[in-house]
């Protein structure tokens, strides 16, 4: 499996799941924190991610930067990041 | 100076501001007051800030519009920057605890914290929380009576809400107990 | 004013509201308009109501189309309504115009904002020269009324069809989006009211014992057209002789007259009490119709008077037709506040005060 | 006018409808807009609903149609007479009500009004003079003006370029749900101006069931527009507009009702 | 006015036809309009003469859309012009409020006929308030020309870009029917006297070296739309210090002063000779700009005449500026023709003549 | 925003575009004008045109579009935007002019500007952000309301009889001769994200080419108007909106070129 | 053949001569006189009308009448007879 | 006074009466004068009367519009009757013979009638009528030389017209003829 890594602006994301429904390996749920307009925002929550893009995709605040692995090199795990 | 009230309702579009403040004019108008509430959004259009300025008198409103309030109800940061300095001496500010990064410093005002957001929650029902606050401003200005407030939201509540009015007389009750139990700031004269 | 209080209501609603409630209760039969902010509430409030009356309440497909819809049913005899802000309005102009000039009854309310161009939502008066003076082409005037209060917006929609139908002329409700949104509690008047008029001059189907009815404004020889528009005249002539309405505060023994209209006017109010209490001598003179104005009332007031300040929530409109009345007797100041903003008692107070002191005794000239 | 005696023997075959005023027409000699007005007012009297209708003009050179039209009329502003016409018919449901619009006022200015009338399936019925060019103010062109047509403000001929291809309305009319029938005719022939009869009579009795819009496309000529005789323009007529806006139903009742 | 006279053709011409022709010579590179009468020869001459010059013209589907046309291509920064008459004109309204708003030079020909309604085609001076204090929604203004000849029809075309540009904001030439349809000879200024200005707010595509062009009116907080009023506000207090224009004839020993702006001005000449064979000593101010209004030279010749006679082909508009201007200080009479009708240089003669001596002689109050 | 150091091994794939400012967006949760704005951003960015391209937005939801495309951008008045985009092409034709409206701009106010942008066939992008639903001013029923659908302005539900049936105005337009291109998508999956991206990238494409006008309708959500979550609302679409308004191409090129 | 007459309003017609062109009798033709308004108006030059109607049905101006023949009966001569 | 000629010319629209003011004032330029062409349609768009004013001065001309004239030329009627009584004392008019039916009475002007539409059916052109007209005109208020009318023609023909020009000149001329020939109804004084 190829692994990717998305990285959402959780200052941006409003919190609206578009891109939890979108994701095919139900990867992303809603953090319980909440941000400081007051959205619970997107957070990757399994380690499965395969940088399809599907979620930057349908995202309508442009919150999500999306990584994939160059080749199935081994030995790295990919950590969720936030930017700031 | 006769006993007009002029108070301010501020926090975010959707933390139920504007109600608060219909509610308390409907009730000032069972009581055969004067009464005017004057709504103002922010300049977005979706989310962002809301206020009201709400007047309860027993003669003739002049000016619905005031820049100096004898209370401020509070529920959000900016609202509090932008209006602590306009409540006129003496006055009271209630703030829900929970929003509020830097609270107030004035003390020739009365200042009141009210955790009304956890209060809601605790009462399972979160979008109650403005009438927890609106409990606890009446305690320290009965400018109302609760039961009026109730009777108001009676009226004001569509059908299939009527179910609602118990959580809401609840809250009501428990913002006036949250109101006497709260240490309030003491206003240093 | 409605007389017949004795059905009325207490109740506590919005201006845009009071004011839909009131067209139901004023007997409203058509009412055709397009949303714009911060008015969109009246023919929500209409459409959400209608079933309970027996009224037309249409979505137009623009302002364009709702003057033009107000224009046909206005001329088949009904009682009409249509509502906008700034930009619809605008857009509305020919349709005036030519309402006017076909001699057509309608009420137009138009709920400011700031402008000019798409502007902002905020409440303001910047379309008072449009309202007073006639945005649209030629010459013809709309009856335009002002109200202060959420009991006016009620009010005035009974007062503007009564006058519409008594000249043959469009009347307007001039508010702004802080009267259309505020609440108060207003006594409504009940339905039933206002009596329907007489229109043998609608376009009902020619019936066998009449000429045709025509509604038009073309008149290709200007011998006629002027003659229309000399009736036309002579119609505003007999409306500011007969139709001038105002309330006045405290002028007696004013010294600074303020003179503001709508909200304004109430804000002014608080001023003056303020003012009072600092024992300065300041009256308000709040002109009620626009057009007509109250000239004539001013003009005499001020000759009495130390100055004038008019205040405004635009860059000086009003304040043309108090110099006009003024005419040079006493020295006219201005407060205007603009693009959405509304000015506190405070600011009119300070304002009063920069008024220089010997002007505040002293009359001019 | 009053006839003068026939002799014995002989019978009315035609006259003028009543419903017809005196006022002599101002149209130019040969103007279609004569014959559309004379033809809808014979089915106004025929049906004998002259009591229970009502007009509305345009602005274009049929602007004083009321003039002659012996029915209650409206004189809209320059493209709203839908709009005005739907103000009436709202309030006004149980009369016959009829908008007529040129080009210009129809298919240009008015485009908004026209496809939102329809649209609403109005319960009125449309009656639309195509003659391909701006009459009234002198022979500007119309969106509906054929491509190469010279008018005053198409010197070199329409060109497609600048002015895109001339704007066949009805067809998008047709489309419309709210359209219950929709139809084009001309009044170039005898045998047209029969069958353009027939299409006027038909709406009216739709519209006496509340069947949604009517609307009845008429190709006109415009001799003094098209710097042209009567007949040629009769000529012109068939020869450049037909083939570019062919005669017919767009849309039947039957196949409304499917 | 264009100085560049060496190479000026001397022609024949119709009004709207010389107004189009110094168009083309004023570098006119983009014109929208919509034909209405009596001004479509402007459109029709553009379009014939089009292929000499590298212009577009373009027939739009309505005023609405021709007004919104201007905006787009102002805003791409070309210069652009309209024309219409009322009815067309009133239609324009939201589109002129926005060019205001957005601040985007254009010229607007109002070739003004009858009205109210779609009234006559007759000549009129009846959209005078309408050009002068804002037909649209809000607080703005238009630059307004009025020309007297077919030698101004042309030369104001250049002044009216000029100033639209220099303030970026709209200028209206405002003329009407008879001017635009009469023949007089005139000097063309050659084509390229007028110089373009930058327009680095131009929406041309975003360069890398800049932040990205917006044009706009839509300012939602009412802090900033109220700046971009006061903005505007101080753009018209400078053009009324520096833009007014007038002509006057005979003022000097002036015992009436006629004021009349256009064609008017031209008849009230005629009778002021009439009137001064006869003995009676009059003269005449002939406001060239309407807006900036030549309020401050009305104010100074007032308290040396006896009596002011304000001649218009409307019920009495910009009777109102004249006014504003006299304040008081001496009788202002008014003579009118509407919907179409022209005045007449006997007309107004007796119209002066009908002012009571004893105001020929003697200064009011 | 400045993305942190990634972990060695990984690929950038997906970054929004440049031509965004970095201003956030005001659009309600979930509202499809965000990814309409992004895409439309991300094809100019790819086709290095940012230079060349000016925009204009309307009066809707999107009216501060310009806040977020960053390109030169003009703002126009409610339903004119092809009227301004036809003001700046004419001017500047060598540059890339897109229009983008909401359906009560485009369909109700600004129908005639509309039809007759694409009948001169402009030869622009019009971008046609169909939800349904006036969201700007508070969720009034606009033309493309489908029967039944309660908004404020039809609150029982929008019924035929008083306001018609749903506006398919991209079905009117398609059958104009200025369009070249006519097609409707949604942005409900990412599969329809990617397809209307291509739509975006061949109606530049066109446009640089003098073809004419290219139209593309986006079917779009409303969560605020529609009082649904975003999720739901996506939903809603495609099982109420998708038979109304079937996705795919109305017209192209190779139709056109027939 | 059925015998027709027509009545033609000379001073409404205004010479268009589309009766002319539609009279499948080509029993009209223009008058050498001119009427009030200046126009050469449309008369009857032939005995042979039918009465179809056809002329009437294309006049723009509703100048015409047209009578027919109740029977065809012997002895009437239709005659041209013209509005005043 | 300066020497300006105030002339009305007046007709049905189509018969030429705006081209012959034209045709006057471009002559007129042609010879430095100041000039004015000031052209009133009647009420009806299509068809009825057309009127235009012409005039020519020495000097700077202001109103464009007079209500008295030195001259007029009239073509139908109803123009007869509007202008008669507008012609000065001394001043001219003259007349198409053939569509006036009821002649003018007065006797302080002079007054000629011209059968220009009968000898404009003799130049079997009948649209020179109007050039005959202002033939004779010419003959009796030479405000303009016959040749500059000739050379404004010239200048305002289209190409495709410029055939015409033969025509024109015989027809100006043929009014100058006539108005030689007839016998003018004398002022009387
Ligand atoms: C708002 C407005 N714009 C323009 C005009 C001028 N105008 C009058 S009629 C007309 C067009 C007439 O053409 P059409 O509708 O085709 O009718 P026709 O005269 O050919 O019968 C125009 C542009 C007007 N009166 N009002
Ligand atoms: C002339 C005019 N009329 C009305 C309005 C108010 N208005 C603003 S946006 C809008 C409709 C918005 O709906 P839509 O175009 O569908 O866009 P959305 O907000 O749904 O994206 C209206 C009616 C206006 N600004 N100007
Ligand atoms: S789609 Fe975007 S805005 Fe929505 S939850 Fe995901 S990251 Fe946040
Ligand atoms: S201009 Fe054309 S449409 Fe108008 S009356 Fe004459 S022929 Fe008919
Ligand atoms: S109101 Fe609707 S269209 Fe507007 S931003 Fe919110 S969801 Fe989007
Ligand atoms: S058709 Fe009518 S108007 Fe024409 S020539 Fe015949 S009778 Fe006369």
């Amino acid at each position: 499996m190829i692994r990717g890594k998305v990285l959402i602006a959780e200052e941006i994301c409003k919190g609206c799941e578009l891109c939890i429904t979108a994701c095919p390996q139900d990867s992303l749920a809603l953090s319980e924190k909440i941000n400081l307009k007051g959205y619970r925002f997107a957070v990757l929550v399994q380690d499965n991610c395969t940088g399809c893009v599907n979620c930057a995709l349908v995202c309508p605040d442009a919150a999500i930067t999306v990584y994939r692995q160059k080749k199935p090199a081994k030995g790295i795990n990919p950590e969720i990041q936030v930017a700031v | 100076m006769d006993t007009t009230q002029e108070v301010i309702i501020a926090g975010f579009g959707g933390q139920g501001v504007l109600s608060m403040g219909q509610l308390l004019v409907y009730a000032a108008m069972l009581e055969g007051k004067e009464v005017s509430w004057m709504p103002s959004y922010g300049p977005e259009m979706r989310g962002g800030t809301a206020n009201c300025i709400v007047i309860v008198s027993g003669v003739r409103i002049s000016s619905p519009i005031v820049s100096k309030f004898s209370a401020a109800i509070v529920l959000n940061q900016p609202s509090l920057d932008k209006f602590v300095e306009k409540v006129l001496p003496g006055g009271l500010l209630i703030y829900e605890r929970s929003t509020i990064i830097s609270p107030p410093a004035r003390t020739d005002i009365e200042v009141l914290n009210i955790p009304a957001i956890d209060e809601a929650h605790r009462l399972t029902a979160k979008q109650v929380a403005n009438v927890v606050l609106l409990g606890a401003f009446l305690e320290r200005l009965p400018i109302v009576k609760p039961e009026n407030v109730i009777l108001a939201l009676r009226k004001v509540l569509p059908k299939h809400r009527q179910h609602l009015l118990p959580i809401n007389e609840q809250a009501l009750m428990r913002g006036k107990e949250l109101a006497i139990e709260a240490v309030a700031e003491p206003i240093a004269r | 004013m409605p007389t017949h209080k004795e059905k009325s209501e207490v109740l506590l609603m919005k201006g845009n509201e009071a004011l839909a409630e009131a067209a139901f209760r004023a007997g409203l039969q058509a009412y055709f308009g397009y949303p714009i902010t911060p008015q969109s509430e009246v023919i929500e409030y209409l459409m959400a109501e209608q079933p309970k009356h027996d009224c037309v309440v249409l979505q137009a497909e623009s302002e364009v189309a709702a003057i033009n819809m107000i224009f046909g049913a206005s001329g088949a005899g009904a009682r009409v309504m249509t509502s906008s802000s700034g930009p619809g309005i605008s857009l509305m102009q020919e349709g005036i115009s030519y309402m006017a000039a076909s001699q057509l009854p309608c009420l137009i309310v138009n709920v400011q904002r700031g402008g000019p161009g798409l502007g902002t939502i905020q409440p303001s008066q910047g379309d008072y020269f449009q309202a007073t003076k006639g945005g649209g082409h030629g010459d013809y005037r709309l009856i335009v009324l002002a109200p202060a209060s959420v009991q006016e917006m009620a009010d005035f929609v009974f007062d503007g069809f009564r006058l519409a139908e008594k000249y043959r002329n469009p009347a307007m409700i001039l508010t702004d989006g802080a009267l259309g949104q505020m609440m108060e509690k207003l006594e409504m008047p009940p339905k039933g009211s206002l009596p329907y008029p007489e229109t043998p001059w609608a376009t009902t189907g020619k019936r066998k014992d009449r000429k045709r009815n025509v509604v038009t404004s073309l008149f290709m020889q200007p011998e006629k057209m002027e003659e229309v528009n000399l009736h036309l005249q002579e119609k505003y002539r007999l409306i500011e002789e007969t139709e001038v309405r105002y309330e006045e505060i405290d002028v007696d023994d004013a010294d600074v007259l303020l003179v503001a209209f709508g909200l304004v006017a109430r804000i002014c109010e608080k001023a003056m009490h303020l003012a009072r209490e600092k024992g300065l001598r300041v009256g308000l003179l709040r002109p009620i119709t626009l057009f007509p104005y109250p000239s004539k009332r001013l003009a005499e007031l001020s000759s009495k008077v130390g100055s004038v300040l008019t205040v405004e929530m635009n860059a000086g409109q009003m304040l043309e037709d108090v110099r006009l009345a003024v005419e040079g007797r006493c020295p006219v100041h201005f407060k205007g506040r603009m693009g959405g903003m509304i000015p506190s008692p405070e600011e009119v107070l300070e304002a009063i005060e920069a008024i220089p002191a010997k002007l505040h005794v002293e009359l001019q000239r | 006018m009053d006839l003068p005696p026939i002799t014995n023997g002989f019978e009315l075959v035609y006259k003028k409808p009543q419903t017809l005023t005196e006022t002599p027409m101002h149209y130019c000699p040969g103007c279609g807009h004569g014959v559309v007005h004379r033809v809808l007012m014979e089915v106004i009297e025929e049906m004998g609903i002259q009591d229970r209708t009502i007009g509305v003009a345009p602005v274009g050179c049929s602007v004083f149609a009321y003039d002659y039209m012996n029915v209650d009329m409206q004189e809209a502003a320059h493209g709203r007479a839908s709009a005005v016409a739907t103000g009436i018919k709202r309030v006004l449901p149980d009369r016959f009500v009829y908008s007529y619009q040129g080009d210009g006022d129809l298919a240009a200015i008015g485009t908004a009004e026209t496809i939102h009338t329809v649209n609403r399936g109005e319960n009125i019925l449309m009656v639309f003079i195509n003659n391909g060019i701006y009459g009234m103010t002198g022979g500007q062109m119309a969106p509906t003006s054929i491509l190469g047509m010279k008018t005053t403000t198409s010197p070199f001929g329409r060109d497609s370029k600048l002015a895109g291809h001339p704007l066949k309305i009805t067809n998008l009319i047709a489309q419309l749900p709210g359209a219950f029938y929709v139809t084009r005719h001309a009044v170039h022939t005898a045998n047209a101006v029969r069958k353009l009869k027939k299409a006027i009579h038909s709406s009216f009795e739709y519209q006496l069931l509340n069947k949604g819009t009517c609307f009845i496309e008429v190709l006109s000529n415009c001799p003094s527009g098209w710097k042209m005789t009567p007949a040629e323009s009769n000529k012109w007529l068939e020869e450049n507009m037909f083939p570019i806006y062919p005669l017919g139903d767009l849309k039947t009742p039957s196949q409304t009702m499917n």
